[in-house]
């Protein structure tokens, strides 16, 4: 039992937090947005010359083979600076799915990934709708029959949906021929939920990252900002309303921790582990974004002020990936049969 | 005690219910926060007064119809029911109206109270300053007596209304040796002069809902002064009091929501119910939507029975703007995967509505005095307990 | 519309309240709790002395005629000081019920209240406990035919149980004989529902009594209690917990004085009316408990304080006459439905 | 990371499981705040202490196992599981004893370990004083040096064991002249002392759990002065962390209740389900007590590998406390009507233990440092925020 990162893992997420903090600024991600739905292409350009983007993708296949808890990390350093472009998508959904496929085209879009030559998306199982559809040559995606498809883009219809994040940039996608079959429906049931799985287990470690942004935003403020001739961080009702979302923070992490475990290791309920960090990280995020914005007061509620990136952001994360309804229920489902273990000694059994 | 409404009052709800009918616009305007939308808003205070309904509870002489605050809330009853569009005019209305009505000199009234019920001036408020935001006694924004004339110099900011808005009412320090809560004065200042310079600043959904407003030796006229100088810390309480309590937050707002929350969830249910906080939280939305009607009623009736408002003003503060927030965060985890899109997928509701309320609702907590401000407000002055 | 009370009522409440405040004392509570189990005497019979007792027994049977709206104020002030003697219950339970009845026997029992001759209880529609029953001629409950009847108590066989709250003195109640019919079982369902109504009520205007007292016994102990070198009063987390006790009572107020007005006039939503003044006065009663206890301290955790008769005693209303879940599920049940309105112009129609 | 145990930790986990199955008393001993219950729970501690169980985390030489600290939380899953007898001695086994262990000279430890492990010597806690509760450093409590000893006057209260106990540990002020953290000296006293009187104090459930302790010129020898003179504050933090942290508050006891909270809820679906707000409360309990265990392991490891346990103990002091009070909270709801009774109703369950249980949980939030305490340490040492 040892519930620690290795020395190795620490660095390379502290190497990861400085590239990131210094590249990806708000103003960049305010330009992004005032580029009207143009991706910012320097940036993934920069991120896949670093080899983030294949950091996942197996050694033999030219990336450098992280695995879940690997990765963790950085996704989480990803949300701090409210990364828009789909580096974590990419590596902790696209590539694991594609990485579960046998057969020779599996293989050859990952080596597509790792050289650049085109990106690839996945369609949300519970919208249908594709995050950066317009920037990716082939979507995946479980087709009328249940088999998963990579669809070709060209010639697919994409309509673009308005998020309340600008970074956010998504579309409903209809396709114009079939795609090509991955797999067929035998395993849906299981690649099905292995997609859920990702995409939650990446909106969470987002979203942690994006908890300690909110916090860290809110902290430096209340320092600096007087009012009753005190800083505002010196009262009470202040310090206990980011006392708060410390607290909150700090019991999501090791969840998400786990699962990260869970997922590398087939763990039997890592589904359950799963929700488990989907849930806490999102609602952390989510008092992380309540009360910040409370204890910034009005300056928190402007446009030009960071604050409500991040916050936008965290909504995006806790929508998406399966909402917290959806890993309430499968959580419920399993906690009340009758066969399920819980109590002192059922944690890592 | 007496529930139910007398003849006269259901005559009442009679008559404003069948003026709005009539009179409602069809389409839903465009944000007050647009320049287009602001005009709009405009023109309906204008047909509102029209209809003789522009402030019914302000007397008959300042363009009013002398009704009890009961009808007031009947009227507002009926204006949510008929979804009708949002006061642009609200500061003035239901803060300096009052005010002045308290305050004002027979010649203010009679100069500013008319225009205000017709919708020709818009009112922004001037309440912050940099740094001066819930500690309102940091005021450094100065007016300074020359002759006829009050020289203002200075900066207000979080100005709601400011961008379009005619004029603007603040506490200026007139003596400028003063500190804290001496020495401040309550004037009106209209926006159009000369050495005002307003920049409108985004909200977070991205309209310019309010402005800074700086003052470069603007002159005003020192009838523009309202109450005595020097008073101005003791007119604003005032002000503030009505902010916060009966009339700017109409019941009627919160049930609204309430039965929108409801109809969501009910059309939903299925998907909802997977998360088994939202079941609880609807319910609480329209309980606590309905306690907050009664009490209401309850401080209205007590009002029209001479009584005053008191610092429970401060505990409808916090109650309805925790009660805002919490029934759009409920909307939102209804909605669930397509919480945070504006736009809507085919085949599914468009629930932007929602998205923007949740925004807006983050708003209630700080203005008006951050609810910290108000609890502390609650636990000194209605519980006594020391400073 | 008037949502207020007139001066009658109020110069009542504030004489009935400087009675009790003299009467009822913690020390005569624990002297009571002292005794093992033996009801206090005395204290009914000054009650009955005064009229309290009768106060809701229509005039021409001996009473005063006081309505639920009159008595909603005094049942407060009882609830203030804990009153453990069934006082609330007899004038808004037992009695309302009892003129609700047609026949000769009602009136008699009615009669025999206000001289004084026995007192009456009623057993616990959810339970088939009854309150004080050993201390009552009569028990009124529901058969197994749904009739409501009049059972002796003598000869009956009474097991005590055992509350957290040693001033309640509540029994098993097993009667020998049948008991006599007052009114036969075509009215159950409207009986029925009326006796919860009833009971809720008078527990929800007690409870806010019972908040009211574990707020001023906060307030008051947290100006005079010094850390720091301040009163502990003056620290915002101190005051933040009572000003959120505050707002809760504040609010649940008009919801019972509104339960107490749709009841006399057989509102047609009384009983959702009274629920929700169930729910509310109930959770601002444990809101108070809670906050008062923490701004306490360890003070408030001793037995030697006052403030745990409250607490328990706020239990024992928020358990009986109907848990919250017993409420919110008739709540729920209604609002659901298909033809309920709310809304702005629902509330008083 | 790697979330399995290992084969020694598997070994261990079921040795201890094997002795505990063999040796935990069938029947529930009385509480050890009863004169019956403490004897009977100090006989326990022997037991423990001859199967080798006492404190397992000691190193051998004062009777421990010198297991790792993941060991400990084995240990302790497999002591909740098994429904073993709370430790009357905790103020001893997990306060004093790692503060022994770290200030304490050789001879000092070799004097109280030994025997505290074996349940001969029970301690009482003396951390309050009537005022000083949160404010520890206004402690007034004297113990001057003359000679060989101390003489200790003033008063303690709050003492938790102090009852029965047979010694008690805490902080007094041997620099008269000094204030606040200076001038306060960390000593252990006899409580069978001559000028010891014990005023036991009622909690909540009518038993005396803690007690006030009046010192009047009670001569203490001066070798159980613990570190140096005028360094009492350094060791009470240090005993205050080890408190809030690690040892005291095994997840394993929330994850119990937990459990015991799933199964009730199971039991009582139907009626439960009446209030929406139960459901999720019991999916809540079960994640929360979850994530409680997942970060005790996390820290756990850490310190395993060379860590340092810092202000998160803060963390840990206001999460168990208040998920303790929501799932007792929660139990009382489910079991509705009766949630007040102390005997059972016939052909119903008795539900005296969850009702014991939430009373208790009433006081999480207030002793070992009151949960507002823990949130300024939190921001100001966590977040470094302004004092």
């Amino acid at each position: 039992m040892d519930f620690t990162f290795t020395e190795e893992q620490l660095l390379l997420r502290d190497s990861t937090r400085n590239l990131l903090t210094t590249e990806v600024t708000p103003s960049r991600l305010r330009k992004q947005w005032e580029s009207h739905g143009i991706a910012d292409a320097d940036l993934w350009n920069k991120m896949l010359d670093l080899g983030i983007i294949s950091s996942t993708i197996p050694e033999e296949l030219g990336g450098s083979g992280l695995n879940s808890v690997d990765f963790v990390l950085l996704a989480e350093e990803c949300g701090y600076v409210a990364l828009a472009e789909p580096v974590v998508y990419t590596a902790l959904v696209v590539v694991p799915l594609l990485c579960e496929l046998e057969g020779d085209f599996p293989r050859e879009l990952l080596s597509g990934l790792v050289k650049g030559d085109y990106r690839i998306s996945v369609a949300c199982p519970f919208t249908g709708l594709v995050e950066d559809a317009d920037t990716s040559a082939f979507v995946l995606k479980f087709n009328s029959n249940k088999d998963l498809v990579a669809c070709s883009v060209t010639g697919a219809e994409l309509s673009p949906i308005r998020s309340i994040d600008p970074g956010r940039r998504v579309f409903g996608f209809k396709e114009c021929e079939p795609g090509k079959v991955l797999m067929e429906n035998e395993r849906f049931e299981c690649l099905h939920e292995l997609l859920i799985n990702l995409m939650a287990f990446a909106n969470a470690a987002q979203s942690l990252g994006l908890s300690q942004r909110m916090l860290d935003l809110a902290v430096s403020y209340t320092k600096d900002r007087y009012q009753f001739r005190k800083p505002i961080g010196s009262f009470q009702a202040v310090k206990h309303l980011l006392a708060n979302v410390a607290i909150k923070l700090e019991f999501a992490k090791p969840s998400v921790y786990r699962a990260a475990h869970s997922l590398l290791q087939y763990a039997p309920k890592r589904s359950l582990h799963v929700s488990h960090a989907k849930i806490a990280a999102c609602e952390a995020a989510s008092l992380a974004a309540k009360n910040s914005l409370q204890a910034h007061g009005a300056m928190g509620y402007t446009w030009e002020y960071d604050l409500h990136i991040f916050i936008k952001r965290s909504l995006v994360l806790s929508s998406t990936g399966g909402d917290l309804g959806f890993h309430k229920a499968r959580l419920l489902d399993s906690l009340f049969s009758n066969d399920f273990q819980l109590g002192p000694t059922a944690t890592f059994s | 005690m007496d529930l139910s409404f007398s003849k006269a009052e259901l005559e009442f709800r009679k008559e404003i219910r069948s003026w709005l009918r009539e009179n409602v616009p069809e389409e839903q305007l465009e944000s007050f926060d647009t320049q287009v939308g602001f005009q709009q808003h405009r023109d309906w205070e204008k047909t509102l007064h029209a209809g003789n309904w522009g402030m019914v509870t302000w007397p008959k002489e300042y363009g009013g119809r002398g009704c009890s605050l009961i009808e007031w809330l009947i009227f507002e009853e009926e204006y949510y029911r008929a979804k009708a569009p949002l006061r642009v005019n609200q500061n003035g209305l239901f803060l300096l109206g009052p005010t002045l009505m308290e305050f004002g000199s027979k010649e203010q009234k009679e100069r500013f109270l008319p225009k205000m019920a017709l919708g020709e001036e818009i009112w922004a408020q001037g309440w912050s300053e940099p740094n001066a935001g819930s500690d309102m006694a940091a005021i450094r924004t100065k007016a300074i007596r020359k002759g006829e004339k009050y020289v203002v110099t200075g900066q207000k900011i979080w100005s709601t209304r400011a961008v379009w808005a005619d004029w603007i009412f603040g506490m200026f320090r007139t003596d400028p040796q003063s500190e804290r809560h001496h020495g401040l004065s309550f004037i009106l200042v209209p926006l159009h002069s000369k050495g005002v310079t307003i920049r409108p600043i985004a909200q977070l959904n991205g309209l310019t809902g309010f402005a800074e407003v700086f003052f470069d030796e603007v002159e005003v006229p020192a009838d523009c002064l309202l109450g005595e100088e020097g008073d101005g810390w003791k007119v604003a309480m005032a002000t503030a009091g009505f902010e916060r309590g009966l009339m700017l937050r109409s019941p009627a707002r919160f049930q609204e929501t309430a039965r929108r929350l409801v109809d969501l969830y009910k059309k939903n249910k299925q998907q909802a119910d997977n998360d088994p906080s939202i079941r609880e939280a609807v319910l609480r939305a329209y309980l606590d939507a309905e306690s907050y009607c009664l009490l209401t009623y309850q401080t209205a009736s007590r009002l029209v029975n001479g009584g005053h408002i008191g610092p429970e003003s401060s505990t409808n503060k916090v109650f309805w703007s925790e009660l805002d927030q919490s029934m759009h965060s409920t909307a939102l985890s209804i909605i669930g995967a397509r919480a945070d899109l504006m736009s809507g997928i085919t085949g599914t509701e468009l629930t932007a509505d929602w998205l923007e309320g949740w925004l807006f609702a983050q708003s209630g907590p700080i203005y008006a005095g951050t609810n910290e401000v108000q609890r502390n407000i609650i636990s000194e002055r209605m519980l006594g307990m020391p400073r």
